[in-house]
């Protein structure tokens, strides 16, 4: 399983700002998000272009073929615009 | 004195700076940056388990090139209305040059690294290619 | 609001800040910095005619190459302990790279033009070749 | 006639802050401090090494060459260590 976390206007059009998943096992991120872009309209939506997406694995900033396992925290997101 | 906080609450820089410049007779130099809500209200979404992390993170690699004496960075959450401050980051050191180049580099850090978004009346802030640039630019300094 | 003070009194940092907090909705960036008094007292002496008119003329080069909202210098003279404030420079912009800019220079100008002498406990502070340097340096910017 | 003002340790060694000279019209400011160093044995001390001294005629830094006439204000000091 999966933690999934997502913000800003990834989260509105997902519709939810967190969710968990079932992986068959370790994956990229980029093989996670394809698979998360199929799960509603809204997914497919936020997901579409990888480019104005970040992501983050346990806390870290990762790059989509950084490998993600079950039990990890996965955070998708906008680029920051915090300060 | 290397504080971070995460908070929802506005925060008293007077307070801050009293606290950075009572660290000893060897603070010469207290850089105090302050981001205020421009424009329009903002509201301002944080990733709450990573914030704090991601901002002594950046606090660490800035710490090991400037010698300071103290910092504290502290980052607001939630809604805010024009004017309110959103950010504050101090820094105490002997010399001027060290705590300028600190704060600096720490707003220009804290800008591409910390998970905050900001939410204006007409939608999303989009990142500024303007914020990648500075933070790359310290890297060659 | 760009005021230069020359003057014995202690000031307020937070004060300050406020009044240029107030300029108005497009001031997103405040930096300030306080230099204090470092390891042991200072008497700083000063040119009543000539100092207040050669920081004003200090601000007025900085704010032909930074878009400022509004600035402010205090610096004191008189009998100084450890830890008391000597000078406070803040600066307000739209975006933070003014206000640091701006501060920063207005700092290294400050240091080798404003007419002010510092005597130690063990006799006058000589001039830092250091000082010069990063005056020297921000022509080149 | 000049008005003369000193700062720091050039006020110590002279041992006033503050003098008037006649000069008999314009010279220069190195002519002038010529002229000074004569004054008094503090005078003197003050006033050997000009690397370490400084000047301003009627609130404006100058150079050693600027010329100086009758009524100026001129002020000689160390360079300054403010901030």
């Amino acid at each position: 399983m999966i933690r999934l976390l997502y913000f800003a206007w990834v989260r509105e059009r997902i519709g939810t700002g967190e969710e968990t998943i079932e992986i068959p096992g370790e994956l990229s991120l980029s093989e996670l998000v394809g698979l998360l872009a199929g799960r509603s309209p809204g997914h497919a939506a936020a997901l579409a272009d990888r480019a104005r997406l970040r992501a983050a694995v346990n806390h870290e900033f990762a790059a989509w073929d950084a490998r993600v396992a079950p039990g990890d925290e996965v955070a998708i997101f906008p680029p920051v615009t915090g300060g | 004195m290397f504080e971070v906080r995460v908070t929802a609450e506005p925060f008293d820089s007077a307070h801050e700076q009293a606290r950075l410049a009572a660290l000893g007779p060897d603070v010469g130099a207290l850089v105090g940056f302050t981001g205020l809500v421009r424009d329009h209200p903002l509201l301002i979404e944080h990733y709450p388990g990573m914030a704090e992390r991601a901002i002594r993170r950046v606090l660490d690699e800035v710490c090991t090139r400037r010698a300071l004496l103290g910092a504290i960075v502290i980052h607001r959450f939630g809604q805010l209305a024009v004017g309110e401050p959103i950010v504050l980051v101090m820094t105490a050191a002997r010399h001027r040059a060290h705590a300028f180049a600190a704060a600096w580099q720490l707003m220009d850090y804290l800008k591409t690294e910390a998970p905050f978004w900001k939410k204006a009346p007409t939608g999303w802030v989009e990142a500024r290619a303007a914020d990648e640039r500075a933070r790359a630019a310290w890297t060659a300094r």
